[in-house]
């Protein structure tokens, strides 16, 4: 980790001092143990509050067409692919943008773990093991045990789309869409009931949205006054109508980083929807998004003999 | 004074019989204030609720009234219900921010009926910190965590038994039907001042924050603080102070009302006007608008800081912005005066 | 003789050959005059199921057409009606129409079917192939146009016994119909027109079946024929499409079809192959199998399987390998019906190899072939044309189109047998034809409607106002019609509310405008019938009051409330208010919508100098249009330079030598020859192309004709031994007595070199007929040689059937080989053998050869990739130009301004591309006759302060309308593109595009309603 | 109606029905009275590929208690591609809501061609006795105005 740190530094010193780009965007320590935060670093003696490690949780992505000038961005797997996307969808212009590749190994799933110790006073990692002080108790982790339910079933922890990549490649782990399948395994009173527990904590704080990099459009439907799709209301009926609204806008583009999930102050599993959306997607039309620039958005594209299953039985 | 918890448990299923009896209360993994029926369902050793108990006297989605067409003729109907509330177990910085969004439903010239003939009707029964976070601040905010400002009684958690103190006279008439008090021992009375000695560990410098303000509008401060802000409401909708909403009318084929939502200032669409003009269109405007609002304008128009450290935008923050490293940030600004 | 000639033309027929001229010279400025014997226009596609090799359903892709032509301004139909003399000559006919009594008064008639309620008379329906019956009143089919019904005289029994005792006989209709339509006391008519020009597409028969006693059709219950067959299939046939015997209702698990009915017979002088057949044959039993819900096993008997259209042979590849239809190759003995007592016919049969077999199924469908019709013949002789001896008009060659007689032109199956998309074809050439005889009278006898001047309603309060119709008693006898009016009296923005008895009648119309104005509306609803048939007539009635026609809904309360809830009155009364009331809401919403004009560009630019091109070209320029013709090659001509004979014999040197010459000098061609194309911008009305030589071309069309290629064989000792020749090369050795054919004795053909493979899985429809040619002429010049021609199926379709049984009677042997044993060509020191295993025989011969003779297949272009890039048209997996409908716009592309022939669509013969060339420059007319390139409006829409670039709406966008503008980084919608799909609206994620007269706001609020 | 007894269930379905084939398929149902039950409420829009499937969400949002969406037959539309655009959304959006919980049945998708007349009054039928035996819309996504859970 250490070299790879000390390798984002210099990559990012360099780059200001060359004149290359006008900000690096990265990680720099946060405020709270366990956690990173993104910094927007211009000048190359600030270069060395970057940081690399498993609380760089972010998807960076999210800031690219946001921060204007040339840009130098630190990408995760998910966060290439996010690039990727927006690079297709023309928010992003390719000469603008210097992609710093990093292999990740998953980020750290704090809720887990303050779930058990309470809010946590003092954290390490080291060597794979997470020594956590906190409220209610000490304790320590083996990593991959407090790893990011997305980071579990991620298909590409390499970068797929850099200017410098950064530290060698981690181990692609075999991943299916188990958790997508052990829900639609459920009943369907027990799945309904899932989802408005779920959605019954959302409070529309529109921070998974806002994370997502995916998102966005000026005016998101759920802001839109004509046509008013929403109320303002926030049950768990409104809810789902704008997280279901939402993973449908996602579909085919989703580039399953976990964002929204993280972003979430009230531990809502919306990737729930989007996991499913995206588990239809690689069956129905075999795409993943993201991955390579000839592949078009899934739904931007049809084939004449696309399945049909959702027709109604006669 | 105290009463034991065994004895407050019964009076308080027995109260449910007249109030409507709101309490921390574990649900879906997190604890939030919501109606209790027994005192068996209340959590016990929580930090704070995750989410503020504001929405209690100020819901996030609130009917005003709402009308009904028939033909050409048109009926409204008030959808204001008011019943007796006790709000068990809310912590000082909670019970302190009550007092603070009293002064933005009430002044001179308005009073608005729906929050407070809520709040007319609640009896606030505080419950002191015993253990602190270390995003707890609000001992820089002026209160502590055993404070009893905003508070009818405040208790103290001190084991098989709560120290019961009163405050109002709201207080006091509830206190005769909680049932007979007794006196603490030496060894409870060294928890209780231990309890009421307590400071956070976590704290910021606000002495100078609201002169300092007056003079940082066009300050290059904010060029910077808002960069990595996503624009999400979390902050707003976890803070129990902040209490902007925006009202709206909703029909849905011959029925239609009017409802109340909160908002917030950290959406671009809070200030979008009809025209499409937007008067504070970036980040940066609603960034500085959030901590002038906080720690300069409701000073002045109200006398109190705009936070009680809670440390809820803290911790629900999704790019970790922290709010004490802002106002730190402000204390280390450097003013150009002309 | 008189010197001015006429903008008019008579088209003869309205079915699909009739309705596509029609439109297409309506559309470019002529008055059209259109005859159709029978009752309605639409003639045979709207009683077939689905089309090959798409399986689109036939009604659903001819419906929009009917109504367009029924509605167009300047197309005169003429139903019941038949053409009886003509006189004058091309540019000047005088033409006399006789018109058959109807008996019903097409204004007045609504379509509404009471008189056919009541009606007592029961007859055979010829529309259902007389399967099911229909009255004595009745109407063809439910979507046909004029929306009218008709008396057919010789059932009615008013007609046929009139008044007795001073009663009349019946008359019950004249009771039912409220409109007052019926008018027992209609005489025939004569109608005298004067056109400058006709076409004549009169179609054909299908066969009787019954003269061939073998096949036990009219004896046994359960053969019927194909066209019977579809009417089974048919979701609108007499039992809605579930496939049923019609004689026992029985649902049929084994189907055989037999091929070659009626067609490739020369015993009953129809030694000509119709075409059509096989493919039909397959679609129907694919479209048998997926109809029925229980296993259908189909089996085809054929002789030649005939799959040589565009896409065809992959049609039947899958329907062999994907979908298990049988086939078997055979010949029939007889069909006979079982002993059993089920119903069910044998069939006899002997197979290849000669084995003597027999077969039980529930259902025989004999694919009958098509005929020249009776009333075709008869037009042939009232125009004094040539026919040929099967009784089609013979074209002059190499015109595609031309009659015998100057100023005539023919379309569709009158010159011979011919599927739809080549029918379309011909009709658009046709029409080109006509288009540039009479290029100088366009626009001289069209007419334009006028209007008052549009009220501005922007920013009013909205008024809307309301008629409900009670449609006599269609919607009135079942929905409460008052409480209906009542209701909408409380609707927002709803100021008056009223019932009308026929709302689209004329007095209703007057009275309409008269209210508009009385109480100032700014938007109308009427609840009534269809808007698919009756939008556009209330929409005229709002233009006639100074209101944009999209101030306007309708709401179905007859189709689709009073007639289909008729045991509900209630219910169907609660549901036409609810209809009401989402017309009312969308309507209050819709904003006008005005067309939008863009400049027109009057040159076209035509690439490709091959016979395609130049005659494209020639085509164009005759009809007055300036002409850019793009060639790359120094020299025009093509391929065809390498053509020494067509295929009916014609001299092709001579042929391409006056072309070319005609071009040259012609005036309005301007060539640009050894060069090619650099790059292309814009769209319809306003093309620019670069050359490679800098020059800039403005255009407002463009025409690919970039021709083909043939294939260079890897096989069969090619390029290694000079002895082994192409086609080209082979026609070339001939005619210059090469020294390799000088002495050769034995020539060996092999068929399907390069086609009908992995590599190109298509047929390449010429090289059977073009082998059978030089075989021919190989026999000719040297009547010892030995000629085999090894072939996998015979595709010498139409008249070249003729041409095959003679070179089988000029002794050339026809070996058939299958696809996986090929034939082998081995050198034996210098002497070439051809080895091939004999299905007959069933065992391989050898064959030592001279001459081999290799069919190579033709391939798509080279450039094609290019083009299709820089035109936004696309290409098929092989290659080839993708049209924008395989049926019914075979030269268009789903680009607008952008059209094709030749070889860079498929492989043709030569008379087939000058007929697709001419169909394209006809295409390509129609759009360069407009003043500007119009579009009704309603278009998509950009929101500005929505649109994020991200390029969604652009992909989704099958008319290539919409672009992403990344400078100003917002879509841009091209008006004179979009269609109006909408589909880049739904697509949109931020709301930025929407569509006009279907806004998200509208569907919005009307779901508010729910 | 008679005192006592109860109105039965009549659920009202959305209908989205493109202009060139379903829309046309309903007209021929009409024109052939086939008779179907009254429960659909049409919206006529141009092609199956103008259906955002926020219309769906809303439709049931709004309380519709079924919806019918209704295209041409992949290969029949009238502006080449637009139903082959939509398919992938339904196809995405069916399953999505059947996985949150809305009951199967309540959203149906199907293409009916211009003439296929009988059958879009089986497809009627066949809609409406599922979304009848589903009973009125109290699913997931139904805004029953309260505004907040409690």
């Amino acid at each position: 980790m250490n070299s790879i740190i000390d390798d984002i530094r210099a990559a990012a010193r360099q780059l200001l001092a060359d004149g290359k780009v006008d900000v690096v965007i990265g990680y720099e320590k946060g405020s709270l143990p366990l956690k990173s935060t993104p910094c927007f670093v211009r000048s190359p003696q600030d270069a060395d509050k970057l940081i690399w490690d498993e609380t760089c949780e972010n998807n960076l992505a999210t800031y690219a067409a946001q921060t204007a000038g040339k840009k130098a961005i630190i990408a995760k797997g998910c966060d290439s692919r996010a690039l990727m996307v927006l690079l297709q969808e023309n928010q992003l212009v390719r000469d603008d943008l210097y992609i710093i590749g990093v292999s990740c190994p998953g980020v750290i799933d704090k809720n887990k773990i303050e779930a058990e110790t309470g809010e946590i006073i003092e954290a390490t990692i080291t060597d794979g093991k997470v020594s956590v002080k906190g409220i209610a108790c000490d304790k320590e982790y083996n990593f991959a045990d407090v790893k990011d339910a997305t980071c579990q079933t991620c298909r590409y922890p390499n970068p797929v789309i850099v200017d410098l990549k950064i530290g060698g490649s981690v181990e692609v782990p075999q991943s299916d869409f188990a958790d997508v399948i052990a829900l639609e395994n459920k009943s369907d009173a027990e799945r309904k009931a899932y989802f408005k527990e779920q959605m019954s904590k959302c409070i529309r704080c529109y921070a998974c949205r806002n994370a997502c990099p995916m998102c966005y459009c000026q005016e998101c439907f759920v802001d839109c006054n004509a046509p008013k799709w929403l109320t303002g209301g926030v049950d768990s009926a409104e809810n789902l109508l704008f997280q279901t609204g939402r993973a449908l806008h996602l579909a085919g583009r989703c580039v399953e980083c976990g964002a929204c999930s993280r972003a979430c102050p009230q531990g809502v599993d919306i990737r729930a929807l989007s996991r499913k959306v995206n588990k239809d997607v690689k069956e129905m039309y075999n795409h993943e998004s993201g991955i390579s620039e000839d592949i078009k958005p899934a739904l931007n594209v049809y084939s004449a003999d696309d399945p049909e299953e959702f027709l109604v039985k006669e | 004074m105290k009463i034991s918890k065994e004895k407050f448990g019964q009076s308080f299923d027995a109260l449910t019989a007249e109030y409507q009896v709101v309490a921390p209360v574990s649900e879906a993994g997190a604890v939030n204030f919501k109606t209790a029926k027994s005192f068996s369902e209340v959590k016990q050793d929580y930090l704070n609720s995750k989410l503020p108990p504001k929405s209690l006297l100020f819901p996030q989605h609130e009917k005003l009234l709402s009308y009904v067409k028939e033909g050409k003729d048109i009926t409204v109907k008030n959808e204001l219900k008011v019943g007796k509330t006790v709000l068990f177990g809310i912590r000082p910085c909670d019970a302190k921010a009550m007092l603070l969004l009293d002064k933005v439903f009430k002044n001179d010239q308005y009073r608005d009926p729906y929050y407070f003939d809520r709040r007319d009707n609640t009896v606030i029964i505080g419950l002191a910190c015993n253990k602190i976070a270390p995003t707890c601040f609000c001992s820089s905010m002026g209160i502590s965590p055993a404070c009893s400002e905003g508070s009818d009684l405040l208790l103290i958690d001190l084991g098989d038994s709560y120290n019961v103190e009163v405050i109002t006279e709201k207080g006091k008439e509830l206190l005769a039907s909680l049932g007979e008090l007794s006196e603490l021992s030496a060894q409870e009375q060294a928890l209780v001042d231990t309890v009421k000695s307590a400071q956070t560990t976590s704290k910021v410098d606000v002495s100078t924050i609201t002169a300092k303000l007056d003079k940082m509008f066009d300050n290059s401060y904010w060029d910077t603080l808002h960069e990595k802000c996503l624009g999400c409401n979390a902050c707003s909708f976890s803070c129990p102070t902040c209490h902007c909403f925006d009202i709206s009318e909703e029909v849905i084929k011959s029925e239609g009302s009017r409802v109340r939502t909160w908002d917030a200032c950290m959406a671009p669409l809070f200030t979008l006007h009809g025209s499409g003009h937007n008067p504070r269109d970036k980040k940066k405007s609603r960034w500085r608008q959030r901590m002038m609002h906080k720690f300069n304008y409701f000073v002045h128009n109200n006398g109190d800081i705009a936070c009680v450290g809670c440390g809820r935008c803290i911790k629900g923050c999704p790019v970790n912005m922290d709010i004490r490293q802002a106002i730190d940030g402000v204390n280390k600004a450097e003013v150009v005066v002309d | 003789m008189s010197q001015s000639k006429i903008g008019a033309v008579l088209i003869v027929g309205a079915g699909i050959a009739g309705i596509q001229s029609a439109l297409d010279l309506a559309e470019s400025g002529y008055l059209v005059h259109l005859v159709e014997e029978s009752s309605a226009i639409g003639g045979t596609m709207p009683m077939l199921d689905k089309t090959f090799p798409t399986n689109d359903c036939s009604m659903c892709i001819l419906s929009p057409k009917l109504v367009e032509c029924g509605r167009h301004l300047n197309i005169r139909i003429y139903t019941n009606s038949q053409v009886v003399k003509t006189e004058g000559e091309a540019g000047n006919f005088k033409v006399t129409i006789k018109q058959k009594a109807r008996y019903i008064d097409t204004e007045k008639c609504t379509g509404c079917g009471s008189c056919a309620s009541v009606c007592p008379v029961k007859v055979d329906d010829e529309f259902n192939q007389g399967i099911g019956k229909r009255k004595a009143v009745f109407k063809q089919y439910s979507q046909a146009f004029p929306n009218a019904f008709a008396i057919d005289d010789k059932n009615c029994l008013f007609q046929k016994h009139g008044t007795i005792k001073g009663k009349d006989v019946c008359k019950k209709c004249v009771e039912a119909c409220q409109a007052g339509a019926i008018d027992h006391a209609m005489q025939d008519k004569e109608i005298d027109v004067e056109v400058g020009s006709m076409i004549l597409n009169p179609g054909f028969k299908v066969f009787d079946a019954s003269r061939l006693v073998y096949y036990g059709y009219g004896k046994i219950k359960s053969v019927v024929t194909s066209l019977e067959f579809e009417r089974l299939l048919s979701a609108s046939g007499p039992f809605d499409g579930h496939l049923v015997r019609p004689f026992d209702q029985k649902e049929p698990q084994k189907i055989a079809w037999i091929q070659c009915v009626g067609s490739r017979n020369a015993k009953i002088n129809n030694n000509y192959c119709s075409g059509v057949c096989c493919m039909y044959a397959i679609k129907e039993a694919v479209i048998a199998k997926e109809h029925s819900h229980i296993p259908v096993d189909t089996t085809i008997f054929y002789m030649d399987m005939r799959t040589h259209g565009k896409d065809f042979e992959k049609y039947y590849d899958s329907a062999k390998n994907q979908h298990g239809v049988k086939f078997i190759r055979s010949r029939i003995y007889e069909v006979n019906e079982a002993e059993d007592g089920s119903g069910d016919s044998v069939i006899r049969y002997s197979t290849e190899d000669g084995q003597i077999l027999s077969e039980q199924y529930d259902l025989v469908v004999l694919s009958v072939g098509l005929e020249a019709g009776d009333s075709s013949k008869e037009l042939s002789k009232i125009l004094d044309l040539k026919v040929n001896k099967f009784g089609f008009a013979e074209l002059e060659p190499l015109t595609g189109v031309n009659t015998s007689k100057e100023g005539i032109f023919a379309a569709g199956v009158f010159s011979g047998p011919r599927d739809i998309p080549e029918t379309v074809m011909q009709a658009s050439a046709a029409a080109s034809a006509v288009a540039s005889l009479l290029s100088e009278e366009r626009g001289t006898l069209v007419s334009e409607k006028q209007y008052p001047p549009e009220l501005d309603v922007a920013g009013d309060v909205i008024r809307t106002g309301v008629f409900i119709c009670h449609c006599g008693v269609n919607i009135g006898s079942i929905v409460d019609v008052p409480a209906v009016v009542e209701y909408a009296k409380t609707l927002p923005t709803v100021v008056m509310a009223t019932e009308k008895i026929y709302a689209c009648s004329q007095d209703a119309q007057a009275s309409m405008k008269a209210l508009i104005e009385e109480y100032k509306l700014n938007r109308v609803v009427v609840s009534s019938c269809s808007p698919r048939t009756h939008e556009p007539l209330f929409q005229e009635t709002l233009k006639e009051a100074g209101l944009n026609a999209h101030l306007f809904d309708m709401a179905n309360i007859r189709d689709q409330c009073s007639w289909v809830h008729m045991n509900e009155p209630e219910k169907a009364t609660e549901k036409a208010k609810d209809l009401t009331r989402l017309a009312v809401v969308r309507a209050s919403m819709q904003q006008p919508v005005k067309p939008v004009f863009m400049a027109m560009n009057h040159a076209a630019l035509v690439i490709g100098g091959g016979i395609a091109g130049m005659t494209s070209a020639l085509s164009l320029a005759d009809q007055g249009y300036e002409v850019h013709l793009v060639e790359k090659d120094t020299t025009l001509g093509g391929v065809a330079r390498r053509f020494s004979k067509g295929f009916r014999g014609e001299d092709m040197k001579a042929f391409v030598a006056e072309l070319v010459e005609s071009v040259n000098k012609h005036p309005n061609i301007k060539l640009h020859v050894g060069t090619q194309i650099k790059e292309v911008g814009g769209f319809l009305g306003s093309f620019t192309t670069t050359l490679d030589n800098g020059e800039q071309i403005a255009h407002g069309v463009a025409l690919i004709m970039i021709g083909g290629q043939e294939y260079q064989p890897k096989e069969y000792l090619y390029g290694q031994d000079a002895r082994v020749m192409t086609q080209l090369e082979l026609d070339e050795a001939l005619v210059s007595n090469d020294s390799r054919v000088d002495k050769a004795q034995n020539y060996v053909f092999v068929q399907c070199v390069g086609s009908r493979c992995e590599e190109n899985p298509y047929c390449s429809r010429t090289c059977c007929t073009k082998s059978v040619k030089l075989a021919l002429k190989v026999k000719t010049q040297n009547p010892a040689a030995k000629v085999f021609i090894l072939y996998r199926d015979m595709r010498t379709y139409g008249y070249f059937e003729e041409d095959y049984e003679l070179a089988r009677r000029s002794g050339i042997i026809f070996v058939r080989f299958s696809e996986n044993e090929k034939p082998v060509v081995t050198k034996e020191g210098e002497t070439l053998v051809v080895t091939v295993k004999d299905h007959v025989l069933g065992c391989p011969i050898e064959i030592e050869a001279d001459v081999i003779c290799l069919a190579a297949a033709i391939v798509a272009p080279a450039d094609g990739a290019k083009l299709s890039q820089w035109f936004k048209v696309p290409l098929n997996k092989e290659g080839f130009f993708l049209e924008a409908h395989m049926k019914l716009r075979p030269v268009d592309f789903s680009t607008d301004g952008v059209f094709m022939a030749g070889l860079a669509h498929s492989p043709k013969n030569t008379e087939e591309v000058i007929a697709q060339a001419k169909a394209a420059a006809g295409r390509a007319g129609v759009a360069l006759s407009k003043e500007m390139v119009e579009s009704a409006g309603l278009n998509a829409f950009v929101d500005k302060r929505k649109c994020t670039a991200c390029g969604t709406c652009e992909a989704v966008c099958s008319a290539k309308a919409v672009s992403v503008d990344m400078v100003n980084r917002v879509a841009v919608v091209n008006d004179a593109l979009c269609k109006g799909c909408g589909a880049c609206a739904s697509s949109c994620r931020c709301g930025a595009i929407n569509l006009r007269g279907c806004t998200n706001q509208q569907i919005a609020a009307m779901l508010n309603t729910f | 109606m008679i005192m006592g007894e109860t109105k039965p269930y009549e659920p009202k379905i959305a209908a989205f029905l493109c202009n060139w084939c379903s829309y046309a398929g309903a007209d021929l149902a009409g024109v052939g009275r086939f008779q179907y039950p009254a429960t659909i409420r049409t919206i006529r829009v141009p092609c199956s590929g103008r259906i955002n499937p926020l219309y769906i969400l809303k439709a049931m949002a709004n309380g519709a208690d079924g919806v019918l969406v209704s295209g041409c037959h992949p290969g029949d539309c009238h502006y080449m591609s637009g139903n082959y655009v939509a398919r992938r959304k339904f196809a995405l959006i069916d399953s999505l809501l059947k996985h949150v919980g809305l009951e199967e049945g309540r959203v149906n998708f199907s293409w009916v061609s211009a003439a296929e007349g009988v059958r879009f009054a089986e497809v009627v039928k066949g809609v409406t006795e599922r979304v009848a035996a589903l009973g009125p819309n109290t699913g997931v996504f139904k805004v029953d105005g309260g505004g907040t859970d409690e």
